[in-house]
């Protein structure tokens, strides 16, 4: 069990003249005990993070603490960790009861004994034991996913490292791992480090997201909060599916003109807003309302493009009516309402759940309402947000 | 957390690089050691062949010499050699063409198709390789004499395949079994035939098993001495018996040997610079290649 | 001439090698032969790495011009050549109508693959006694071409013949004040001094390696002059383990073992003449004639400080150094045996022979005309052609039983044990003998 | 319902001219036009020799007609053993392979495993190629010029560590015959064995080798317990494909040796070859070749089993 | 573009004593520029129902025809077929350009400038026009994954077969691929069979749903149908995400007692079940109401067990509170309701959503209410569903 401190640390691959900044001046702390999920695009640093963190890679700048120790200069080998690979990375050669042991024998003098007591709790703790004797290439993605998750958790680390661990299952599986793993870091308590791409992976697992984008950390906080309370406008349309709409526009006068149709701004926007001119108002597609008729000023003519009918909920491609490019936004409507392709509704966006961004920069200046109180008393404390649980 | 971030920080860092330094000063000077071990014979090679006649075996060595390229000049004046040469060069290309011919197709077949005792017709083409080619060179002999192969290019362009034919065959079924079946299942969906998905998609997704198997082959052969012993006469003597015609029974002429044997190693380096970027990929004998 | 392996185009001779021979056909023209009755056929030769090639080879022409014969050459070094002229023996293909002979000349025979020349002898539109003039050659020479005395008809005619004789380095001598040595112990007390005196140099070389031409043909001279000799009752008694074989190889064992070279065990003759060339050895046991073209050549360091003496012999022995001959022959299974003939006859005829030995760095005559002629006398060296008569009138050479290959390699491997330090000269003699009488017997 | 025959034609059946049918046929045999000239080679060169050499083993002089073939029984193998050497030469032979095939092994593995790592791409491309290339040298030029760089008195090796080192150069050829020629078919073979172990290498996974740098395994574990199994194919077919052409070394250890000092690197290929060109025993060298056969097939297919193509080739 | 018929098909791998039976005595139509999505869990014989078709394996009994033409003997080439794999299977040597024009080279006598034009204008509407010279091993996965489409665009064949094509791909890319294949094959109007095992794709693509599982068809309708209609519960269970909840219980008297609650059966669904005992209730995850109390007798107890906020909504693991085992099942909630572990609600099952099996057979025996007429016009031609749209 260890407190993770990542201290300004940047890694830069290649050479010193075409150098590519893989992590960026990342500060971080993570506590005993926290379940801390990465997410941001491919490429955005996530493995490499994690890999210093496991000392796979070495920081070119900064230091990384585990414990009370600074480990920048410690192998694997030393810093107590255990890693879950993507690909499982389990030990073609050796059975289940193998791949278990092998990190207990390499790393601790536990007797064999001792050590075939412990693989077999673990592997019962699973829903392994039965395989115990079977090589990986004989098991399901599943069972080897849960291999491969029972070598990490046998060894008793202080940090668990876990790289897209769920990603080569499908998806009926990956539930139930996700479930599985949350279940077992809440009764383990073992700091660990997850990254995903996956948006339900994001939203359920962590305690904290950190959301990386080229190498620069973007927010930090719950998942609630990432959510309701996006720190840019990249947080706002990378968390959540299908992503937030973005309408860019100039404010001018109280009303933001957008492509096709005008918005007025509310008091508390136009507060919020001061005096930037270009922005970009951002909703998401389960907040858009699809009218018959227009309601208010706010309402404004569409054309269906595309209807995804999942059932439960259907998603909605329109097109603002009087707008010159070709692009859609989304929105969620229930599963069982009739509307058909080409059909004409008008949208209304609801004043209280719209987010407005600097169209330059991204940076959030106003956030949506919030009936509970997740936003507003997380928002301040997004950096540090101590190990809040993931529910409200 | 300030207090103490900067210094330590980037002493340990030091220290880790000077580790790093450590592990690839260690690494090059082991394979620098080995270069020198491959080196120095090679190296005495060229410079006995570099020096004049006479020279080739003073003690203590002329470590720094004039280098004259009256050896090779004399070499290649001897038509006989180039004659030796090109007849090498010829058969052996051709034989490890034909071996792949041979070879390639049968070790796709293997690989794809449920062959009756697949391991045993294994174990039975690697058996061709078992016995000393000196205790089968009588058999060939006659054989030889009767097809009227002997002392023919092509009776040693089918004895160089008879040598390669197991490697190939196993080099390129373990190469096979890496290529993903839906590759050709593609390329037959797509409107090609069977033959044409092996020969317009298979093969040249083998490439580097191909060519890695070729340059081993093509040394194999390079180097053969004792079937172009006893099976030519003349006309298809491989250079390999030219350059024992410099070991007299009385004397050697060492210069001469030295200049044929380098002369000799060029064509394989040649080759090996070629196809170097695909040695490391195709020699992997089916463990699944990464990307 | 075309074909053939080998370095026949210009290997070892710089300018003689484009028909420069200028022998009248007159000279042979005028023998009672019909040279022109094969005219435009082909024989194949098969033939060893050897001087005799070099030195015959500018003459061949004259020979086709003579007989319209085409003449193809197969050239292998001594080992490659003794494979194949196995393969093409023992499968009955006759490739070569002419091939070289050496120590299998009885095996070849008994086998039934080598063909009695005897019958061509007797051929009067193929052989002039009074042109030939056999009776020129070493008696010992044709000794050897009679199967070595185990066969009463010519089994092949000889070609070369080289005889024991010693060599060493004048200068060192000179240096030491030393005296040339005539007996067994002078010579190794030579060695010793050189040994012990110079650093860098060996007191003396020889040849360790097995092989039934290699050291023991150097042991056969010195157990004969310990007086004994090889099978004093065949097939019965070797003669290996007679007290004289025994103290023969003690003397040489010992010798290279205390002043030789570290790898004298392995030594072949070409180890053995680059050691000497390269001025790393004070001198030569006691080995053929033929070091001396090489030893005094211009690749050799120390080519003007060479001395030729006969070779040493015990203090009480009878001097009767070993010869050497190679023949050529031809094979049952040969298809132009009679142009083979008049081949070997042209090769190894008087104008052909002198016409090697004067023009073309030859030193090998079968022919004791040769020897005697000045001309000859002063290109190779008074000392060298006198000392080489007078040994080759005394040589004494080694019978070639039938299985002298076997067990003759048997013998030379057990000598080499000896010389490596494996086991003592004495066992290793006991268990030649036992080993070569059981071949016989078993 | 009907069941389709179970090769496929490639083309609806229409009226079809001859080279329609040709190719046709050509594509729906596929297989045994591929598998046939292979085939046919494999048991030429197999069978052929084999049979021949079987034959000869059991007659007492060799004659090609069958019929009036004197059949000995196992008499010439007998004599291989009596009197041929024949037990000598394959401990001897033995000795060889295993020492050369470790060493060889060993010394490729650590090669492969420290150019793999170089950062490089030109460097590493230079060690491959520079590391292969005494494959290239023909046995006759290594054995002769070995020779004479080993020679105690003018070959430059001795001299070198004479001067250059505080050894005393042994007498390579006299003194330590057998560890000269492992040594040398190490500096030959040992590429082989390279770029094999190089290729293999490079396609162990990443993700295997941080997984057990993870697990807390020292770098010779790690190799052992993890980089090696992965490899084992590759290990295996290279060892068994070096196993057997290390069997049948001939040239080098002739050109060097000739088998001596006395037998002691009398290589089985080198006493068959004494016994058929030497002795002119070609029964007794058939015998030696036969005995010797069904050991190293036997050796293979108890490798084979032993070691398994499991995991090798499924 | 073709008409498909799958007649009475089954495929047995192996020897005559240990065979295993991939596909089971399937029948099917498919019309002609229809677009057929095959789901089923792993190993259910999708694939190898999809590669009988391509003519890549033969059926062990059976016919299959393609337009007019019996097709058994033929192999793949004489099909007019075009495959996309899985994992792309792009030709590794050949640019993209030549990949694309293999397919033409070999199976048609275009010339090599009409060639050319075909795979530029299909590249173009791909747009990998810019990528052409390109080899596949210099490409992003997506970019792969348009070649592979393109490839088999650019063909003009009778079908299109597609074997799981979007698997590879990351969520984002795939969403994005998804719309585009639908939007391409709407287009184009070819018959298409595709693979999947996503949800999503699954719902969202096909006209219709071909449900798969240990290689028997379980029921073949449009993606609502099998949402709404499941022809049992195999079908129930597989098609929705989280899955339907399922109670096992026993019909009494009017009341289907459950472990841990009772549920009355209204009087529609007594008239389903008749004599049944043993049945099961379905209800879907979105269809349960978590209540502060109880509102109706068929109200009942539960303990919630985890909280998954996934933003607009949370999933809710709930323990009936007097139930014996562990089991837990899922509702969806609006994602601002707070909602804590161990809290206690009154879960309430609406009759009209109410699905029931027959315990023993998994039959469907009644179905769920529904507002418009997807299922109940649908449902009766279920086996026959003609080309319907995917939109209501
Ligand atoms: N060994 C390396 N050498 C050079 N560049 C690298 C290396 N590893 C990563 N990078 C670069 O660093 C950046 C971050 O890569 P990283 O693997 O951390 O991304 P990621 O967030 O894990 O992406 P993904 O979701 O695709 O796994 C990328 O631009 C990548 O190309
Ligand atoms: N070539 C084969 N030999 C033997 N059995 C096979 C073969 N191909 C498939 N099977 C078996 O047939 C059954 C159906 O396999 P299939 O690949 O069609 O499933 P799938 O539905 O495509 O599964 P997935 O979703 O995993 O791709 C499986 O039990 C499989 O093991
Ligand atoms: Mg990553
Ligand atoms: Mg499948």
């Amino acid at each position: 069990m260890a407190r993770i401190t990542i201290d300004d640390v940047t890694k830069r691959f290649g050479g010193d003249n075409n150098s590519v900044v893989a992590v960026d001046d990342v500060s971080l702390e993570i506590d005993d005990g926290e379940f801390v999920v990465f997410v941001g695009p491919s490429g955005s640093g996530k493995s490499t993070l994690m890999r210093m963190v496991a000392g796979l890679e070495t920081q070119t700048e900064g230091d990384i603490t585990i414990g009370d120790t600074v480990v920048n200069q410690f192998g694997p080998r030393a810093r107590d960790i255990a890693m879950v690979f993507q690909n499982y990375a389990l030990y073609p050669n050796m059975t289940v009861q193998e791949n278990m042991s092998f990190g207990l024998k390499m790393s601790t003098n536990m007797s064999a004994s001792e050590i075939e007591r412990n693989v077999t709790s673990t592997a019962e703790m699973m829903g392994i034991a039965n395989l115990l004797d079977n090589k990986p290439g004989e098991l399901s993605g599943g069972q080897q996913q849960r291999v491969a998750l029972g070598r990490a958790i046998v060894r008793d680390p202080n940090v668990f490292l876990m790289d897209e661990p769920l990603s080569n299952l499908d998806a009926k599986l990956r539930t139930e791992m996700r479930t599985e793993i949350n279940r077992l870091q809440n009764d383990l308590g073992v700091t660990t480090l997850y990254v995903t791409h996956d948006q339900t992976e994001a939203m359920t697992m962590g305690d904290r997201l950190v959301v990386l984008n080229y190498g620069e950390l973007q927010q930090v906080g719950t998942p609630l909060e990432c959510f309701y309370r996006p720190a840019n406008r990249f947080v706002a349309g990378f968390i959540g599916s299908p992503s937030m709409n973005f309408f860019a526009g100039t404010a001018r006068g109280g009303t933001l003109q957008c492509d096709g149709f005008g918005y007025d701004l509310s008091e508390r926007m136009q507060e919020s807003v001061g005096s930037y001119g270009d922005l970009e108002l951002g909703i998401r597609p389960e907040d858009v309302a699809l009218h018959d008729e227009a309601v208010d000023r706010n309402s404004f003519e569409v054309v269906i493009d595309v209807v995804e009918p999942m059932g439960s909920i259907s998603y909605v491609y329109c097109r603002v009516a009087d707008q010159e490019s070709e692009d859609t936004f989304v929105v969620e409507v229930g599963g069982q309402r009739p509307i058909s392709e080409e059909q004409t509704l008008y949208a209304h966006i609801p004043p209280e759940d719209v987010h407005l961004f600097d169209g330059a920069t991204g940076e959030t200046l106003h956030q949506r309402k919030l009936d509970s109180d997740i936003g507003t008393s997380a928002a301040g404390q997004s950096q540090n947000a101590g190990a809040s649980s993931g529910t409200l | 957390m300030a207090t103490t971030k900067a210094e330590p920080g980037s002493s340990q860092r030091f220290e880790k690089d000077t580790r790093e330094k450590i592990v690839s000063v260690v690494r090059h000077a082991i394979l620098l050691t080995w270069s020198f071990v491959v080196l120095f014979p090679l190296y005495w090679l060229a410079s006995m062949s570099l020096k004049p006649p006479g020279q080739a075996n003073t003690l203590p060595p002329d470590w720094v010499f004039l280098p004259t390229v009256y050896n090779y000049l004399q070499l290649f004046q001897r038509s006989k050699f180039v004659t030796a040469f090109g007849n090498s060069l010829i058969m052996v290309a051709a034989s490890v063409v034909l071996v792949l011919l041979i070879g390639v197709p049968a070790a796709y077949v293997l690989s794809r198709y449920d062959i009756p005792m697949e391991r045993d017709v294994l174990v039975w083409i690697l058996s061709s390789r078992m016995l000393p080619p000196i205790a089968v060179v009588l058999p060939f002999f006659f054989i030889f004499r009767n097809l009227n192969l002997f002392d023919t290019r092509i009776g040693m362009v089918l004895m160089y395949v008879s040598i390669n034919l197991s490697l190939v065959v196993w080099v390129m079924k373990a190469f096979f079994d890496g290529i993903p079946v839906t590759l050709e299942e593609a390329a037959r969906v797509d409107g090609a035939t069977r033959f044409q998905g092996f020969r317009k998609v298979v093969l040249p997704a083998a490439k580097p098993g191909i060519y890695s198997v070729a340059i081993i082959s093509f040394i194999f052969a390079w180097i053969e001495l004792l079937f172009g012993l006893v099976l030519t006469n003349s006309k298809a003597v491989p250079v390999t018996l030219y350059v024992y015609s410099f070991i007299g029974s009385r004397s050697i002429e060492w210069s001469m040997l030295a200049a044929a044997s380098m002369a000799m190693i060029i064509p394989v380096a040649v080759f090996l610079i070629l196809v170097n970027k695909y040695l490391a990929a195709g020699l992997s004998f089916g463990v699944v290649l990464k990307e | 001439t075309r074909g053939g392996t080998g370095s026949d185009d210009s290997a070892n001779t710089d300018s003689k090698s484009d028909g420069g021979a200028d022998i009248p056909l007159k000279k042979y023209q005028q023998a009672d032969i019909d040279w022109k009755q094969f005219e435009d056929s082909k024989i194949n030769i098969g033939a060893v790495q050897h001087p005799w090639v070099d030195a015959i080879k500018p003459a061949v022409p004259i020979f086709e011009k003579l007989t319209g014969i085409d003449v193809v050459w197969n050239i292998l070094p001594e080992n490659q050549f003794r494979t194949k002229r196995q393969t093409d023996a023992s499968t009955g293909a006759g490739q070569f109508d002419v091939f070289f002979m050496d120590q299998v000349v009885n095996q070849y025979r008994h086998e039934g693959w080598l063909q009695p020349l005897d019958p061509y002898f007797d051929d009067s539109s193929l052989y002039d006694e009074s042109w030939y003039h056999p009776g020129d050659m070493f008696d010992a020479s044709k000794w050897q071409a009679h199967g070595g005395g185990y066969s009463d008809k010519w089994t092949g005619l000889p070609i070369t013949v080289e005889v024991q004789t010693q060599f060493y380095r004048t200068d060192l001598y000179e240096k030491h004040g030393l005296t040339v040595a005539e007996t067994l112990d002078q010579f190794r007390q030579n060695a010793k001094t050189i040994h012990e005196a110079e650093s860098d140099i060996a007191g003396t070389v020889g040849r360790g390696q097995k092989g039934y031409g290699m050291n023991i043909y150097i042991l056969n001279t010195f157990l004969r002059e310990f007086g004994t000799s090889l099978w004093t009752d065949f097939p019965n008694n070797s003669g290996l383990d007679t007290d004289g074989t025994i103290d023969a190889a003690k003397w040489y064992v010992n010798l290279l073992k205390d002043y030789g070279p570290q790898d004298a065990s392995t030594q072949t003759w070409s180890d053995v003449l680059t050691t000497m060339q390269e001025g790393r050895a004070g001198h030569i046991v006691a080995d053929a004639n033929l070091f001396w073209p090489d030893l005094t050549g211009s690749d050799s360091k120390v080519g003007d400080k060479i001395g030729i003496a006969k070779a040493p012999k015990p203090a009480d022995g009878q001097f009767s150094p070993n010869a050497y001959n190679w023949q050529i022959s031809t094979s049952k299974n040969a298809k132009n045996s009679k142009q083979g003939f008049l081949f070997m006859l042209w090769a190894t005829s008087k104008p052909t022979n002198t016409w090697m030995h004067l023009n073309n760095d030859a030193a090998f005559s079968v022919r004791q005309s040769v020897w005697k002629n000045d001309e000859f006398r002063s290109r190779v060296g008074e000392d060298f052609a006198q000392i080489t008569l007078d040994s080759l009138k005394a040589a004494k050479p080694d019978p070639f039983d039938r299985k002298y290959p076997q067990w003759g390699q048997q013998y030379s491997e057990e000598l080499q044990r000896a010389i490596a330090g494996q086991k003592s000269a004495e066992a290793a003699m006991k268990k030649a003998a036992t080993v070569a009488e059981n071949i016989y017997s078993g | 319902m009907s069941t389709p025959t179970q090769t496929q034609s490639e083309t609806r059946t229409k009226p079809e001219g001859k080279i329609a049918r040709v190719r046709r046929l050509w594509n729906d045999h596929l297989p045994i036009w591929f598998i046939a000239p292979m085939a046919t080679v494999m048991v030429l060169i197999t069978f052929f020799p084999g049979a021949y050499d079987l034959y000869l083993s059991l007659i007492k002089e060799p004659t090609l007609n069958v019929f009036a073939a004197d059949f000995v029984g196992l008499s010439n193998f007998s004599t291989a053993f009596s009197r041929g050497g024949a037990l000598h030469s394959l401990i001897i032979t033995i000795t060889v392979v295993v020492s050369a095939l470790i060493l060889e092994s060993v010394l490729g593995f650590v090669l492969a495993a420290l150019v793999a790592g170089v950062g490089s791409g030109r460097v590493k491309s230079f060690y491959r190629v520079l590391f292969i290339i005494p494959m290239a040298v023909a046995p006759v030029s290594l054995a002769t010029i070995g020779r004479i760089m080993l020679n105690s008195e003018v070959g430059i090796i001795p001299y070198v560590i004479n001067s250059a080192t505080p050894f005393t150069a042994p007498a390579f050829l006299s003194k330590m015959p057998l560890l000269t020629v492992i040594l040398m078919d190490t500096w030959n073979w040992t590429p082989f064995m390279f770029i094999i172990f190089y290729a293999g290498l490079s396609s162990v996974p990443d993700t295997l080798v941080e997984a057990s740098r993870v697990d807390g395994a020292p770098l010779w574990r790690r190799y052992v317990h993890v980089i090696i199994p992965y490899m084992k194919p590759v290990v295996f077919v290279a060892t068994l494909i070096r196993m057997i052409d290390l069997f049948r070394t001939f040239g080098v250890v002739y050109g060097l040796t000739q088998g001596g000092p006395g037998t002691a690197t009398q290589l089985v290929s080198i006493n068959i070859y004494e016994q058929m060109f030497v002795n002119n025993q070609v029964t007794v060298a058939a015998a030696i070749a036969v005995v010797y056969l069904i050991m190293v097939v036997a050796l293979c297919n108890i490798v084979i089993a032993k070691v398994g193509f499991d995991g090798v080739w499924d």
